[in-house]
């Protein structure tokens, strides 16, 4: 096992209560369960204040990676949103969303290092909406938040990242996202080498990481990577290396602490699976990726269709299983209300055929 | 299983893989050749090169590849190659080169 | 006739080492009366350390034998486990609170080792299979190199230049025998395993030394070791407990990434951490790399700024040691002339 | 009479079998030769090339005038072992009619006569003189075994290591002669008659051996004789000693016209077969003299491509200096096979390689004569600036073929063995010269200069090396040279001595600027600087040693100066030496008036 206690070099101040959430694009889209899971385990699990301001907007970060949002502009952006914290009388910035974290981690960053740059964000904040701000006192990425609290959450267990058949520690492959701390490696739980993030948690709950040798590597978004078609077999190939390279480990699931990370690793492998025919999990299906929170959503017994997870390109009920998880399989594809919402149509890296299974009459 | 065309490919690594290359007829190469190994990479050879100088053909990239184990598309390369000797009289490490090209293409064509 | 009317000069040397007791050595013939003061509980510094020395392949500890017998021999005076913390031109303070006096003060200080798992992305203190050009001459010492697991290795990978030349670990300068540190061990390992494929990855050979560049073309020739230009970006770990490195083979341009049952880091040599306060107590100048500057680089190249403090050895700069063993001479003359001894 | 007796068989099967591979190699090798050279050979038959071959072979095949030049001693050795031979048959052939008159006798009845003719009256002449060439056969035979242990007496230092089958006909001709010696010797015994060997011999056995004793060892010692006959004949065709026989095909082949060329044909058989392994090809060789090679040698060469064992590393290794060459008593054209032989091993046709060539040209300037500088001379730029201002001396309107880069002329590929590629370079350059319309081409490179003369279609363009091209402008007073005190001494570079023919125009060039001192080895001796383009496995630490090797001959002539015409010559040599090394063209270009 791996030695890595260097990450105790790299800690961070983390906000214990009174956080202003920073939603993110992505997920909003993708995981929406993902962020109200967050929001649910803090206030109802963990009895913590956190307010989700509907006058937040997108940090522009996919604009601004893709060329298309200048940095004044952006730098306004990010202003804005701390003026409105401020006004809403919080001072604790949380992001959900790793690229936000870069964003903001970069323009605080680029403001104490130029701080001329600080004050035409303030003249532009003030010219177009007649506001003002001040800086957070902490900034953190809600995977750093739920880290902090991973030992209460541990504490409150319904279950453990464990396989309840043979009752060995879940394998699990942790994926950062890129601007967590690559940018800057102090600003990150463990740096940028060794980021603990989300090992912390996942020892904290019982299951075991593996090390692979791309564990570094990025997940292949990379913006206009992905956006522009051109170049998306480009994006492809970093997620088939890392793929790749992980799939020997036979890991019970990923997770990952990046919007765009865990909706990539995720299609991807349906995208491999029908472009090559080539899968990485168990019996020839895809290998779950989960985000953070619906890995602590699980531990803490939420529902896994309450959390999000029929969202997800690959099935999840595999791991459910291992985990004990009991769910309702035909509830997967029914909303909150009862609703049905529609479901995907049968793929290679699923193993569980809707059809059959569920019998739902469309 | 019929393949979905998504408008795109899955990009080839660009990385030399020195586990998945082939170093057989690497190591035959340098074993009938161990002064090859003494390149330097100072680029002599490559700038002296008549057929370099119409041509992309770089010498030194080329047999530095085929060390590795990449040997695609050297065979052609050494081939825009015409012998001349001009590199062996400016090798600083007196590499004879132009026996590495005739073994390199010895050895990686089909004859 | 003087001399024996006078009474015998005592000259402090600051360190045990290669450098501190050949400068002894030569202050006791030129008839001075040299107290080396060691922090170590024995004499040897780094030299200890040490398997064979490039590029002769001589054992170090010949020269080292050879040097402690002859400060026995003399009887010369040492104070061992003894951390100097500060100097002064006619005395040394140490941190028990002892003072030595003397009439001049060589600094033979050495070097210190850089940390190689500061260079987190190596993996050095991480992963089983990754270790440093000292571990591997002690493993040589010891007759035993092998994995982890005790098995033979079959690839081995040597990185030069961790810990010198590198602004990100705050070390610009050249440590100068890693290079051929690194094509030594490379030949070692070639002869305790003649099937394994050595790799050296590097930034640049600086083979400065005579007899280097032969020893180099050795490696490359009749001992097939093969060289790479390109910096290890990152080691990984595999199933099997093997690295995975990655780093840009740079004369083709291409990334490069491979699996190896050795990783060996050619660690650099760093100032020592207490360098800035001796010197800032002793009004002695630092060069930006932290290692202590000397007057100037010609004349003066084993006297410090303070009149009655001198150098020897790599306090002043990354040296070799037939390098340091020269210089130390020097550094006694000059200070026995000063003292007109 | 009968001409029969069992101990015949062996020679009579042995010969049989000798004429039949014989007739078999010689018909297939013909009947394979391209067309054209079939040509060559019916036109030839009818003129004087026939006679003039019917002399050659009298001179080489029998009387061995070539070796005799070499060394004298050697000469004697070859001479009397074949012509003795030979005139050991015709005499007996002779002897046979005097004695019988003109009527038909099997071949075993003229060879063992003197078994045979016990009965008839003796003629003490052609006894006298059958000893008297049986003496001289022996003394041969006596100097072949000599040679094996003092083989320095005979001018060589180091002779063939010989294959098994070799060593075999060997023995068995060194026994021929002896126990011809010892059946006719016991017959005279038992029968009287013999000359003064034989029969003096054959004396002094009759008066001290029973004749018991010589009755049974007659008939051994003809088993013997006739053993050892059909032994030789039948290892013979398989052997070194093929030779006897293909060389005189080879005479009237060559006096017809016949040559190699760099794609192998049949012709090569009998150059091949024609090589008698004398080893005399081994001691000029500088791979042999200075770096100890000694398994490459052309002995070894020919050897190895005639058994089908022709391994790479002796076909690359070989400089093509043609010291060997220059010395084979057969005068077989030993570069030539070497290069077909690559040719063999290495020639891939293929059609798209050097496509880039197309619609190129980095040609300057415009003029009559055209200046092909090859791609050592833009390693040597001293001597092209010397050309620059020897042509703007002479007033010569140049095209500047390459001076800014250009296509090999072919031959470093061709000399490698892939001669279908290195066509495509030499088309391009055809074309490119036909392109400019030049009516001179003066290369200063030798290696350009012989493929041009001898590969290149260029009817109407002369080409001259730049020696000659010089040497001209003197002649013609459009060059005034100032001559000094200065001593030069003049290398000869291979590919422009022996392989271009050209040894005056550079000399007279040097004597026109300062004196010429000689080296030991000069001319058609002259020694190869080591760096031959055509030696593609010797490395460059090999290299050096031979060029210090000849640059310390070239030294001992006490020169200031050493000259060359050669850029590959004179990058060579300036590694060997700390002496001056100049092209020709330099040295010119510094006396200019």
């Amino acid at each position: 096992m791996m030695k890595r206690n260097s990450w105790q070099d790299y800690q961070k101040q983390i906000a214990d209560d009174r956080y202003y959430y920073g939603r993110s694009c992505i997920r909003q889209n993708f995981f929406p369960g993902s962020e109200k899971a967050f929001i649910d385990i803090l206030r109802n699990d963990l009895g913590r204040d956190l307010l989700d301001d509907p006058m937040h907007s997108s940090c522009t970060g996919i604009g601004y990676h893709s060329d298309i949002v200048p940095l004044e502009t952006i730098m306004t952006v990010v202003a804005r949103q701390f003026a409105l914290m401020n006004e809403a009388g919080y001072e604790n910035f949380v992001s959900s969303c790793i690229t936000s974290f870069g964003v903001y981690t970069e323009v605080l960053a680029t403001w104490a290092e130029f701080p001329e740059t600080e004050e035409k964000a303030r003249e532009n904040l003030f010219k177009a909406t007649g506001r003002e701000f001040r800086k957070p006192a902490s900034l953190a990425h809600t995977s750093d938040v739920v880290f902090h609290f991973r030992n209460e959450i541990a504490a409150r267990a319904k279950r453990r990242l464990v396989n309840v058949a043979t009752g060995e520690p879940l394998r699990v492959v942790e994926h950062i996202g890129c601007h967590y701390a690559k940018i800057f490696p102090k600003s990150g739980i463990g740096g940028s080498e060794f980021p603990y993030v989300l090992a912390g948690m996942v020892e904290a709950w019982g299951g075991e990481c593996v090390d692979y040798p791309e564990r570094r590597h990025c997940c292949g978004f990379g913006f206009r990577n992905y956006l522009v078609q051109a170049n998306r077999g480009y994006s492809i190939a970093n997620s088939h290396k890392k793929l790749e390279s992980l799939a020997p480990y036979k890991p019970d699931f990923i997770v990952a602490n990046c919007p765009g990370c865990a909706m990539f690793l995720d299609k991807w492998q349906y995208t491999i699976a029908e472009m090559e025919g080539t899968t990485y999990g168990e019996n020839g299906h895809g290998i779950p990726v989960l985000t953070y929170e619906e890995m602590a959503g699980l531990v803490l017994g939420y529902d896994p269709w309450a959390l999000g997870m029929q969202m997800h390109q690959v099935d999840v009920e595999p791991l459910l299983d291992k985990m004990g998880v009991e769910y309702d399989p035909a509830a997967k594809y029914l909303g909150r209300n009862g609703k049905y919402i529609g479901k995907p149509a049968s793929a290679v890296v699923n193993c569980c055929p809707t059809d059959t299974v569920y019998g739902i009459r469309e | 299983m019929a393949a979905i065309n998504f408008g795109y490919t899955i990009s080839r690594p660009r990385a030399i893989d020195l586990d998945r290359n082939n170093l057989r007829k690497s190591d035959e190469i340098l074993r009938e050749m161990p002064e090859l190994q003494t390149c330097i990479g100072c680029g002599s050879c490559t700038a002296v090169c008549t057929a370099g100088n119409l041509t992309e053909f770089n010498f030194r990239k080329v047999h530095t590849l085929v060390r590795r184990g990449e040997y695609q598309g050297a065979y052609e390369e050494m081939n825009k190659c015409m012998l001349c000797g001009k590199c062996r009289l400016v090798c600083p490490r007196g590499i004879n080169t132009r026996g590495v090209v005739l073994l390199i293409k010895r050895k990686l064509g089909d004859f | 006739m003087k001399m024996e009317k006078m009474k015998k000069k005592r000259v402090i040397v600051i360190g045990g080492g290669a450098a501190g007791m050949q400068t002894a050595l030569r202050l006791a013939r030129r008839g001075i009366e040299p107290v080396i003061v060691e922090k170590e509980a024995e004499l040897g510094g780094k030299l200890r350390g040490w398997y064979v020395l490039f590029p002769t392949f001589t054992p170090a500890s010949e020269v080292l034998n050879e040097l402690r017998r002859r400060v026995h021999e003399c009887g010369i005076e040492t104070v061992l486990s003894a951390q100097v913390t500060g100097i002064a031109p006619r005395s040394v303070e140490l941190a028990d609170g002892r003072r030595i006096d003397g009439d001049a003060v060589v600094v033979a200080t050495g070097f210190s080792l850089f940390d190689a798992s500061v260079k987190e992305e190596y993996g050095y203190g991480i992963y089983d299979n990754v270790y440093t050009s000292v571990d591997i001459e002690r493993m040589l010492g010891e007759g035993r190199v092998a994995k982890a697991d005790g098995s033979r290795p079959k690839r081995i990978a040597f990185l030069h230049c961790v810990g010198s030349r590198d602004e990100k670990v705050c070390q610009q300068h050249c440590s100068r025998v890693c290079c051929i540190t690194g094509v030594k061990q490379a030949m070692e390992m070639k002869r305790l395993f003649p099937d394994a494929d050595v790799f050296n990855f590097y930034m640049d050979i600086r083979m400065f030394g005579p007899g280097y560049e032969e020893m180099y073309r050795e490696a490359q020739q009749q001992y097939n070791v093969h060289f790479v230009r390109g910096r290890i970006s990152e080691a990984s770990p595999m199933l099997d407990g093997r690295i995975q490195i990655k780093a840009e083979d740079t004369l083709t341009g291409r990334p490069l990434r491979m699996s190896v049952d050795m990783l060996v880091l050619l660690v650099g040599m760093r100032a020592n951490d207490d360098n800035a306060a001796l010197a800032a107590g002793a009004g002695l100048r630092q060069s930006p790399s932290g290692f202590l500057a000397a007057r100037d680089h010609f004349l003066g190249s084993v006297r410090s700024e303070v009149e009655g403090i001198y150098y020897a050895g790599t306090v002043t700069a990354p040296k070799n040691i037939g390098e340091t063993l020269n210089e130390a001479a020097a550094a006694a003359d000059a200070v026995a002339e000063a003292l007109g001894a | 009479m009968s001409f029969f007796a069992p101990f015949c068989i062996p020679f009579l099967v042995g010969a049989a079998a000798m004429f039949a591979v014989l007739a078999w190699k010689w018909g297939s090798w013909l009947w394979c030769l391209p067309r054209t050279d079939k040509r060559l050979i019916l036109r030839g038959l009818p003129t004087r090339a026939t006679l003039e071959a019917v002399g050659e072979v009298v001179g080489e095949s029998l009387l061995h005038r070539r070796i005799f030049r070499i060394n004298p001693l050697l000469g004697y050795m070859h001479m009397s072992l074949a012509f003795g031979w030979f005139l050991l048959i015709a005499v007996g052939w002779i002897e046979t009619m005097a004695c019988l008159g003109l009527h038909w006798v099997p071949i075993q009845g003229h060879v063992f006569f003197r078994y045979f003719s016990t009965g008839l009256p003796h003629v003490a002449a052609f006894d006298f003189l059958m000893d008297l060439l049986l003496l001289f056969v022996l003394s041969g035979v006596a100097l072949a075994w000599g040679k094996r242990f003092f083989s320095r007496r005979m001018g060589m230092r180091r002779t063939t290591k010989h294959v098994p089958g070799d060593r075999v006909a060997l023995t068995a001709l060194w026994f021929i002669f002896p126990a011809r010696l010892a059946a006719e010797s016991i017959t005279c015994a038992l029968y009287g008659g013999g000359g003064f060997l034989t029969g003096s011999i054959g004396a002094w056995l009759g008066a001290h051996v029973p004749e018991f004793g010589l009755m049974n060892a007659e008939s051994v010692a003809w088993w013997f004789y006739s053993s050892c006959l059909g032994l030789f004949f039948v290892a013979m065709p398989f052997s070194r000693y093929m030779h006897i026989f293909t060389e005189i095909p080879l005479i009237f082949l060559r006096r017809y016209g016949l040559r190699s060329g760099e794609k192998a044909t049949s012709y090569d058989e009998f150059q091949v077969e024609a090589c008698s392994r004398c080893g005399i090809c081994i001691d000029p060789c500088q791979l042999q003299s200075v770096l100890r090679v000694d398994d490459v040698q052309s002995v070894y060469f020919l050897r190895d491509r005639r058994y089908g064992m022709l391994r790479r590393e002796v076909a690359d290794n070989c400089l093509m200096c043609g010291r060997c060459a220059e010395k084979c008593p057969v005068g077989i054209d030993l570069n030539t096979l070497r290069l077909n032989a690559r040719d063999g091993l290495r020639n891939v046709p293929d059609e798209r390689r050097y496509d880039y060539f197309k619609g190129l040209d980095r040609s300057s300037g415009e003029g009559k004569v055209g200046y092909f500088a090859g791609c050592m001379t833009l390693l040597t730029p001293r001597t092209l600036s010397a050309m620059e201002t020897i042509f703007a001396a002479a007033g010569e309107q140049v095209w500047w073929a390459d001076r800014e880069g250009g296509v090999c002329c072919g031959r470093p590929l061709k000399l490698a063995g892939e001669t279908d590629s290195a066509r495509r370079m030499m088309r391009y350059n055809t074309e490119l010269f036909r392109k400019h319309g030049i009516t001179t081409l003066v290369t200063s490179c030798p290696i350009c200069l012989k493929v041009f003369r001898e590969d290149y279609a260029l009817d109407g363009i002369e080409v001259l090396h730049h020696s000659e091209y010089m040497l001209r402008l003197l002649r013609s007073g459009r060059l005034a040279l100032r001559r000094g005190a200065t001593r030069f001494t003049y290398h000869d570079p291979c590919e422009l001595g022996r392989g271009s023919g050209i040894y005056d125009a550079p000399r007279a060039v040097i004597e026109a600027v300062g004196e010429l001192l000689e080296p030991e080895h000069t001319r058609e001796n002259a020694l190869c600087c080591g760096s031959s383009v055509a030696n593609t496995a010797i490395t460059d630490g090999q290299q050096v040693r031979i060029a210090r090797s000849v640059a310390g001959e070239l030294e001992a002539t006490g020169a200031e100066v050493v000259v060359t015409a050669c850029p590959l010559c004179k990058k060579a040599l300036g590694r060997g030496t700390a002496a001056a090394v100049r092209d020709l063209a330099e040295v010119v270009a510094a006396e200019l008036k």
